[in-house]
């Protein structure tokens, strides 16, 4: 059974259609790469997996069951996940009390139970600098924060908005590590990003936007190809 | 080390009546009241929602009080509890209808939840006594006011133990990311709306269960001066000073512009007003973070 | 400020040379003209007697607190007078709302108390009826009342021309206009059964609330236009000296002219008089400037104030505060010392000629034993200058009927 | 956007059938809400740019109120007329006042901006009140009180200057921040000081022009209130507080729907105040329809 | 053009930048170097956002340390920050102007430079009564390199132009500004994606931890085992 099963999910602001008519399944343990040009819609397919913003139509079925309807901190806790493109750390809190706050709520956990899980955490992704306050931290680090809060509530599916860019090539190294363990510990992930050699790189699959509809799917290398890609998004350069 | 000190303040505020004048027992029992308004404000604020409303719910803990006294015989101890409940499930109404307003839209609607509830209190004269308002023959306790300043000591505590547990427990982590970052909170499993309600309905009665003792103590309310903005600035002007988002920031303020004002009052009978606004002026400009949010940065660079 | 000085040291010398100086304390919003205005007419009254050697050979010490017109801090002032001065009087007060909340203190310590302040009365009911250490000198807003309904008798009987048969009444809608509006319900009611002190003049009542300037409104036309269609004999607005003039200018813009158009705010504005729409307005009021001028007491008064704070009062608290501090000395000297009996018999049987225009003798009046003034005046702004109407005994002139209208303005 | 402009010609509409019903309350509340408007624009300019409520906002008006009461005392000024000189004399103490205090606390949170324009309107009331004493002044000129015939009706003719001078004052503001470069720098300070600075804008003028000039502004106002008011101490407090409901209920940068909403509150309030034994009434329904349309928007605008 | 010399930047008692020089002449040059090395706290001294503990910056010949932003952007540097910083509420043709309208030398070539930019960013033109804050990420970037450019800048500094940008665009942003930089503008560029900075860059540093450990010509760069290993993944 799909983890996740999107139906004909649309979304409109105003006139403007951003995300049209939109289906597709995650299957479990699966890696997806969703790409895209700017503006096709990706992070607003994000945001309503996550309940953050309401579909205008479709459905959306999370293991099973229908979670179109659900507010956003509900489905956190059946285990729907995701970072934040511009990375958003809660600048009051120390590093570790933001990831705190994820075990916290999504997880239910007791104020102890939840600093000892937020350091797992830390140590899972090599975070070492975790009692700084975010305004201290590096693009690198703040990016690892994001992760660290999307997994702290040990979802079943995380969805990754850009955590690449910015990233230097050893960073992005390390963080395709992280990625990949995460997949070994049973995570179904779902990865948005612009860095080409690492969608080929990481995912098992991909699903290619354009203007809030898809108009490719398949493995990366097959997609690549794809004239239709080319032109809307990855230029002939490639 | 800590724990000695609260000991030692707690002990201190206990015994004040026995070694202070009846005068000073006032003062601070007026600026007890004011520091619970400073630190019910702030907790609101600390989820990021900044609250004019705070007069607002101290006019109708009063009303309350001094009416279940009135018409219907509570006992006036008891009477702050229906000021406090009161004010509580008015808020708790409210709340679900203007907790989905932001920033200065909360603001303006809790300011203007404040007018209505003057302009109720002038013209329900058969319950409220109209515009000149309703008078009890006595004060609480018998106008004693050690008993009255026990009290209101006791309220105090209350306070602060509650604006301490928002502090300490998941409670502050859930208002301050709430405060930090919505769509975070949000993604974080956090129920927003049931947090600021769960604030909201707290703080408003704290403020009712103010705002009925102060009604106990001098025994009347009257619509002008029970809502007066005197009951939303200072509070805010104290929390300020002292320092927001803490529970020793608003008691710090309090005391320092409660203390100031009163002692300005006996250095200077004329114009010691305008002494007092430039003091929170440059208050504002030489401690950004508050008196006690600047004494705490200074020691932390040490 | 320096002369402010100089009366400290004047009094901190006495206080060396003479004996324990006899304390009282007086509380009043020193920030609004009324209280500031008040609080140097007491210290007025304290140097002259002080300067003829006190009272019972010690001299007298004032202390003036502000109450900011903030309950809590007129509350407080009362205990720091009683605990940390230790006075032995209280005087003072002004806005009822302050007073309500000092009742409960004042009745903790019953020291005797002579307060020219606080007219609602809810402050009556609030001191209630066994407190014999407290005196009232300021009308309480029924007797007001009362005493304007023996006036326009008087004047009627003097001016048959003069009708008051219809009166509207607009008030602003705090606690002092609908008190008062309350207050002339209650005497209409009694009039038409035929008792009361209305009866035979007032046949019709009718009330209009409007939001005073003083508190951000200050737009009276709905109200006046009302009133206009009601064409009462005698209109007359409760509301505060902010509202003066503007109710004026829109009752012009409207065309509005009663026969008698009647103020009776506790204050007026500064130059009112010399605002060409004054001119023929009746006003209630327990003073005026011109009472000097038959008064030999007021004129005494008038000239200390002004040698001494260089300005000259605008407000009866200002003659009041006055009256105020030597009621209190004569009672003082009547009983031949500060104890609370003695004082108390004292004040309830002495009387004293006030500045503020007339005797002044305790009687009870609703609820509490000791009454001080039970009646205002009425006069009458002509050409820009306060005019004493009635009481006749101090009248300076003769009333102008009708009120003359607005063409010439 | 669009939503909005529908809820205000509802208001509009609604406003049309109050004038047929009841006439003077619609002139009276036309002329008032105007008055309301005019009052509230610069503070709405201020908060807009700055972004700083200003509570100190109708204690500015209170010191025009008085400088021109000094004008017409001492040298005969017609209240009008003085505009010209109050304008700039209240620049000067905006410009004072900011440099002294609020420039000083712009970076630290902006609830101490909050704080220090209480503590500027406690200092300059007292102020106030220290040099010229609580009594209320006043100024009277003949032409303010004229009245004349409309529809039938006879009505106060000055008041309707407020109306005139509120779209006059709206309509400037526009242009200058439409079509002066001044008036395109403030609009992109208030946008984003930050991007504002990259394209080489002087954002620490802008701030102090934008709160001198709207200082300054409060001349229109206060010489045209001038000879209908009585002058005193805490004149301006119920305005500012009127001011902050107008910008709030037209939805911050929204300066058109500021008249809008100060015409429809003005007209809300004068029904009441009309409606004998219930003028008593009249804030209710002031602050009632302010919720209300809050509110509204609130629910229409939740998501994005 | 542009010469930095000795600057040391501490954030609180924090030192992130020690004793660093480096030049820009008519050139472009690019600043290399993992996050947190101390990049955009440079680029944001030389605008005068941040004031150094020590050193100075000169600009043609001119001491600008301690310069207010505005100050230094008339003089002829122009920044493409990181977060775009348009205003959103703008239309596209007003966000350009508004690069011109606040400089003097700019100002007066106002129709001109539109052109230009048009030339460079054609989609712009179609856009042009498009609210800012309507559009895209990539289409943002484009408009917030456009509003540069109507400053007739003598230095563009670009900080991280490549974030979030989708291949093609990137490829194409990078043409672009070798065009620019053929026009004769100096470019100062800080960029993660070092396989493209090299493209556009006649000369790099590389920055780690605050202080300048490579500095050469670009083709050289290319070859570094360092660069290569950390910043290529050949």
């Amino acid at each position: 059974m799909a983890t996740l099963r999107l139906e004909n999910l649309t979304k409109h602001f105003g006139g403007l259609v951003a995300v049209n008519n939109v289906t597709f399944e995650v299957a479990e343990q699966e890696i997806l790469g969703i790409i895209g040009p700017n503006g096709a819609g990706k992070t607003t397919l994000t945001s309503l997996v996550a309940g953050t913003l309401q579909v205008s139509g479709g459905r959306i079925v999370f293991e099973g069951k229908d979670v179109t309807k659900s507010p956003a901190h509900l489905r956190v806790r059946m285990g729907i996940s995701r970072t934040f493109q511009t990375v958003r750390p809660l600048k009051d809190f120390t590093a570790l009390e933001n990831i705190m706050v994820g075990a916290l709520f999504a997880r239910g956990e007791s104020l102890g139970k939840a600093k000892e899980r937020a350091y797992q955490v830390c140590q899972l992704l090599e975070f070492d600098r975790a009692e700084r306050y975010p305004d201290r931290l590096t693009v690198f680090e703040l990016k690892k924060l994001e992760i660290a809060r999307a997994i702290v509530s040990d979802p079943k599916i995380l969805f990754l908005d850009e955590i690449m860019a910015g990233l230097n090539f050893e960073e992005m190294k390390q963080m395709i590590n992280i990625v990949r363990s995460l997949r070994d510990r049973g995570v179904t992930i779902c990865v948005i990003e612009h860095v080409m050699s690492v969608i080929n790189e990481l995912t098992d699959r991909v699903i290619v936007l354009d203007r809030g509809e898809i108009i490719a799917q398949g493995p990366y290398q097959e997609v690549s190809q794809n004239r239709r890609v080319i032109a809307a998004y990855l230029g002939e350069e490639g | 080390m800590k724990t000695l000190s609260i000991i030692a303040v707690l002990a201190l505020a206990i015994i004040l009546p026995f070694i202070a004048d009846i005068y000073l027992i006032h003062v601070v029992s007026t600026i007890m009241i004011f520091m619970c308004l400073a630190l019910s404000w702030d907790m609101m604020l600390r989820t990021g929602q900044l609250s004019f409303g705070t007069a607002g719910f101290f006019g109708l803990g009063a009303y309350a009080a001094i009416i279940a006294v009135d018409d219907f015989n509570v006992n006036p101890v008891m009477s702050i509890f229906v000021g406090a409940v009161f004010a509580a499930l008015t808020s708790f109404g409210l709340g679900i209808a203007v907790l989905k307003l932001r920033e200065m839209y909360f603001a303006i609607t809790t300011l203007a939840l404040t007018s209505v509830f003057t302009v109720l209190a002038r013209n329900l004269s058969d319950l409220t006594g109209g515009a000149a308002g309703k008078i009890l023959f006595n004060a609480i306790f018998d106008g004693d006011p050690k008993k009255t300043y026990w009290l209101i000591l006791s309220f105090t505590i209350v306070v602060i133990v509650l604006s301490e547990i928002f502090e300490r427990t998941r409670v502050k982590y859930a208002i301050s990311s709430i405060r930090n970052d919505e769509l975070v909170a949000k993604s974080s499993g956090i129920n927003i709306f049931k947090y600021l309600l769960i604030v909201f309905v707290i703080t408003s009665a704290i403020q009712g269960a103010a705002g009925a003792i102060y009604a106990q103590q001098y025994a009347f309310v009257e619509p002008d001066s029970t809502f007066s903005a005197n009951f939303l600035l200072l509070p805010i002007a104290m929390a300020l000073v002292g320092g927001i988002y803490s529970t020793i920031g608003p008691i710090v303020g309090a005391l320092v512009l409660g203390f100031t004002s009163e002692y300005l009052k006996l250095l200077m009978p004329y114009g010691h007003l305008i002494i007092y606004g430039i003091i929170i002026v440059l208050t504002v400009i030489f401690l950004r973070k508050g008196v006690y949010g600047t004494i705490m940065e200074k020691i932390r660079s040490k | 400020m320096r002369r402010l000085f100089v009366l400290v040291s004047l009094l901190l010398t006495l206080i060396v040379l003479a004996e324990k100086p006899i304390k009282i304390g007086a509380i009043l919003p020193l920030s609004d003209i009324t209280g500031r205005q008040a609080a140097n007419a007491m210290k007025l009254a304290v140097k002259e007697i002080n300067d003829a050697g006190g009272v019972l050979g010690r001299p007298i010490e004032l202390i003036v607190m502000d109450d900011e017109m903030k309950p809590e801090k007129g509350a407080a002032a009362v205990d720091k007078l009683a605990t940390v001065d230790k006075v032995d009087f209280f005087v003072g007060g002004m806005s009822s709302s302050v007073h309500l909340a000092q009742i409960p203190i004042l009745k903790k310590y019953k020291k005797i108390t002579v307060w020219i302040g606080a007219a609602s009365y809810k402050c009556e009911e609030a001191v209630g009826a066994d407190s014999d250490w407290y005196f009232h000198l300021h009308p309480w807003d029924y007797l007001q009342g009362e005493s304007y309904a023996i006036g326009w008798k008087a004047i009627t009987e003097k001016y048959p021309q003069v009708k008051i048969e219809k009166i509207f009444l607009a008030y602003e809608e705090g606690a002092f206009g609908t008190s008062s509006f309350k207050s002339y319900q209650d005497e209409f009611e009694l009039a038409k059964q035929g008792t009361g002190v209305w009866t035979g003049l007032m046949k019709d009542l009718k009330g209009g609330p409007f939001k005073s300037a003083a508190l951000g409104g200050g737009d009276y036309r709905a109200m006046l236009l009302q009133a206009k269609q009601y064409d009462p004999d005698l209109f007359i607005w409760a509301g505060y000296d902010a509202d003066a003039i503007p109710m004026l200018s829109q009752a012009k813009e409207i065309g509005f002219s009663p026969k008698l158009f009647v103020g009776a705010p506790p204050g007026w504005p500064a130059d009112f008089g010399k605002n060409p729409l004054s001119n023929g307005v009746v006003l209630y009021g327990m003073w005026a400037p011109a009472l000097k001028d038959v008064s030999a007491i007021a004129k005494h008064f008038w000239d200390a104030y002004v040698q001494e704070f260089n300005e000259e009062p605008a407000t009866y608290f200002a003659p009041l505060g006055y009256t105020n501090i030597y009621f209190l000395i004569e009672a003082i000297k009547k009983a031949g010392s500060i104890d609370d009996k003695a004082v108390i018999q004292a004040l309830r049987e002495i009387e004293y000629e006030s500045p503020v225009g007339g005797v002044l003798k305790i009687s009870p009046s609703r609820i509490i034993k000791n009454q001080g003034f039970r009646a205002q005046k009425i006069l009458q702004w002509q050409n820009g200058v306060q005019h004493v109407i009635w009481p006749f005994e101090y009248a300076t002139a003769n009333l102008i009927y009708p009120f003359p209208g607005w063409s010439t303005k | 956007m669009k939503r909005i402009f529908n809820l205000y010609t509802f208001f509009l509409l609604l406003l049309v059938v109050v004038a047929l019903v009841r006439p003077y309350a619609f002139f009276y509340g036309l002329q008032r809400g105007s008055l309301y408007s005019l009052i509230a624009l610069p503070l709405a300019l201020i908060l807009g740019i700055v972004g700083l409520l200003n509570l100190a906002h109708g204690d500015f008006l209170t010191l025009g109120l008085y400088i021109g009461y000094i004008l017409f005392n001492q040298f005969k000024f017609d209240p009008i007329l003085s505009m010209i000189f109050i304008a700039p004399i209240l620049f000067v103490i905006g410009l004072a006042v900011y440099k002294s205090t609020i420039e000083k606390v712009l970076k630290s949170h902006h609830l101490n901006l909050l704080l220090i324009t209480f503590g500027v309107s406690i200092t300059l009331v007292e102020l106030i009140n220290s040099l010229w004493t609580s009594r209320p002044r006043n100024v009277y000129v003949t032409y303010a009180t004229k009245s004349i015939s409309l529809f039938g009706i006879s009505i106060g003719a000055y008041e309707f200057l407020y109306v005139a001078a509120s779209i006059a004052v709206l309509l400037v503001i526009m242009l200058v921040l439409k079509k002066t470069r001044f008036g395109q720098a403030a609009f992109a300070v208030g946008q984003n000081p930050r991007g504002a600075a990259i394209v080489g804008i002087n954002v620490k003028l802008v701030y102090t022009i934008t709160f001198s000039l709207a200082t300054a502004m409060m001349a229109v106002s206060a010489s045209l209130m001038m000879p209908r008011v009585s002058i005193f101490p805490n004149l301006g407090g119920p305005f500012t507080m009127k001011s902050f409901c107008l910008t709030a209920m037209a939805g911050l940068g929204n300066l058109p729907g500021i008249l809008l909403s100060g015409i429809t509150l003005g007209i809300a309030e004068a029904i009441v105040q009309s409606i004998p034994g219930y003028s008593g009434w009249s804030d209710l329904v002031f602050f009632g329809v302010l919720i209300l349309v809050i509110a509204f928007r609130a629910n229409r605008g939740a998501e994005r | 053009m542009l010469e930095i010399k000795n600057l040391s930047i501490a954030y609180g008692k924090v030192q992130v930048i020690w004793d660093l020089s480096i030049t820009v002449g008519s050139e472009a040059v690019g600043l290399f170097g993992p996050n947190g090395a101390g990049k955009t706290t440079l680029i944001n001294c030389i605008l005068g956002m941040i004031r150094p503990i020590s050193g100075n910056i000169y600009f043609d010949g001119r001491d600008i340390t301690g310069l207010e932003t505005y100050q230094v952007v008339r003089l002829g540097i122009a920044l493409v920050p990181q977060e775009r910083e348009l205003f959103p509420l703008m239309t596209v043709e007003e966000n350009l102007k508004s690069g011109a309208a606040y400089i003097p030398h700019a100002r007066n070539q106002l129709v001109d430079r539109m052109n230009f930019v048009f030339t460079i960013f054609p989609v712009l033109k179609e856009r042009l009564s498009q609210k800012a804050g309507t559009m895209s990420g990539g289409e943002q970037r484009m408009l917030a390199v456009g509003r540069a450019l109507m400053a007739c800048p003598k230095l563009l500094i670009l900080d991280e132009p490549s974030v979030g940008l989708q291949p093609s665009i990137v490829t194409e942003m990078f043409a672009k500004l070798k065009q620019i930089r053929m026009e004769g503008v100096s470019i100062l560029l800080t960029e993660q994606n070092v396989k493209q900075g090299l493209k556009v860059i006649d000369r790099g540093y590389v920055i780690e931890n605050g202080r300048i450990v490579i500095e050469d010509k670009s083709e050289k760069l290319a070859q570094e085992e360092h660069i290569k290993r950390a910043y290529l993944g050949v």
